[in-house]
């Protein structure tokens, strides 16, 4: 079975179940296919130091370190981070800081494009 | 031939314009049907025109199977 | 073609329309059709109309564990699945459309 | 038991199932409150000749009607009108077409609010 | 105070984790506090934190007419009602709390 | 004594200022934490500011108990 390039795009709601949802989906993707996962606009939020148990929502560190495991990439818009003068934490795997333009080949260049 | 189909849901939405290439098409749909894009290549899905009674030039409305047909032709879809 | 149409958002909302509208329109040319819900979109699995298009020909998969935790128990005409499921189904299909 | 007055107040999603659902609930209201329900932003598109059957929808028209049996207000932000350009359905009822601060006073002056 | 929370968001949002969160407080004020649920609200009737609020001494209320079209069959612990309901509990309650 | 409470989920929701009179109160909630409002008496969940990771001074933190005494001593709340 052909290997994709499957790119998820988190870009809202990023204190919810969505990003939870999207991160699991992403990580049963990275199983068989290429997987990016990147975080843009408000969705940079999810990769600071927040306490989703707080809010009643499932922790994502498992997934984001089962994306490092796999081989998948987890990228952050650059200008999305510095608009909001945040940090980033550190989740035990690289975090790629990208810009706009980069971003916009990797969607470009993708197979499957998956947004949340 | 059609690149990229970006299905768009809500205007604030809008895919950033550097991400849209010439030869992509963009299909509003839901709410997003309230505001029309600046862009050229553009339509919009004509039930949820009609539904919201909103005003749109014919030849940019298109059918659930006309998206379908653009969806085939395409290289890649992205609802956005 | 080969269509796999995703959905996370509930039943009644915008996306449970147009997801429901894409599917028929892509029976009408003949295409073959997957729904897979997740999420949220797990509660849809109790309408009538993905019922009606599981009876004509659409392919419906879902998470089992969104439908476990939120206590929904599908009808034996939707498929239990996993998010490698979907992995597998996305490999499989030409176009993929995300309603979330 | 107390009469309140009791403003329900549709200030977005107006093609959906919770403008479906407010109006269901102010109906329910007007049996025994006083009862306003003002529609302001993107909440006045909810007046105008939609179709909600298109798109899965129940229609609001009897949620409407009964509101003005039961004596209930329906109102219109005027700023909201004018600037979408739009054009309000005849619903059978009278609407009242309201400024901003007229809908504030009676914001302030209501005992209940419910924002949909 | 007597306290209605009426919940028309699903169980998987922001707004349930405020209502129940804002429910706990209140009980633990000694508040008395109604919570009723409506729309996709209905969908929270299938999760513990409900349950367990109603076991501490919340009145819990949901619209037959929802749940009914949304196939959810609560407990005995939640009480059947209705719009006209829910206008009978605005009446009787000092505060409402919209969430929707 | 407090007229409204206020409760914002999210600023693009913001009331108009004009509903906002001068002994009304602002509590933010969810991700309205996000955005910091350009007014005087302005709250904000803690729960839901910890969760985020905000940054927002102490004396501007309410708790859930906080919020249910100052809804009991309004006149009003309205969830916006």
């Amino acid at each position: 079975m052909a290997r994709k390039n499957v790119v998820f795009i988190i870009k809202s709601n990023p204190f919810s179940w969505k990003t939870f949802e999207a991160l699991r989906q992403a990580v049963g993707a990275s199983i068989e296919h290429n997987v990016s996962v990147i975080f843009i606009k408000d969705g940079v939020y999810a990769l600071t130091d927040w306490k989703p148990e707080l809010i009643g929502i499932e922790p994502i560190d498992k997934s984001i370190e089962s994306l490092g495991m796999m081989g998948a990439r987890v990228i952050a818009e650059s200008e999305a981070v510095r608009e909001r003068g945040i940090k980033l934490k550190d989740w035990g795997i690289e975090i790629d800081i990208m810009d706009k333009d980069h971003i916009c080949n990797m969607t470009k260049d993708a197979e499957v494009v998956i947004t949340w | 031939m059609v690149n990229t189909v970006w299905i768009i849901k809500k205007l604030a939405d809008f895919p950033e314009l550097e991400l849209i290439e010439e030869d992509d098409v963009i299909i509003l749909i839901q709410d997003a049907v309230l505001r029309t894009p600046s862009i050229e290549n553009w339509y919009a899905c004509e039930e949820d025109t009609v539904a919201r009674n909103i005003k749109i030039p014919e030849d940019r409305l298109v059918s659930y199977a006309d998206i379908i047909d653009l969806i085939e032709k395409a290289n890649k879809v992205v609802v956005w | 073609m080969k269509l796999l149409i995703v959905v996370a958002s509930n039943p009644y909302s915008h996306d449970f329309n147009t997801s429901v509208k894409l599917a028929k329109a892509s029976l009408e040319r003949n295409h073959s059709v997957s729904m897979f819900f997740m999420a949220n979109g797990v509660y849809c699995l109790l309408r009538e109309e993905i019922k009606e298009l599981s009876e004509r020909g659409v392919k419906v998969y879902y998470c089992a564990h969104n439908a476990n935790q939120r206590k929904v128990k599908p009808d034996s005409w939707a498929e239990s699945s996993s998010m490698y499921g979907l992995s597998k189904l996305v490999t499989e299909s030409d176009r993929v459309l995300m309603f979330d």
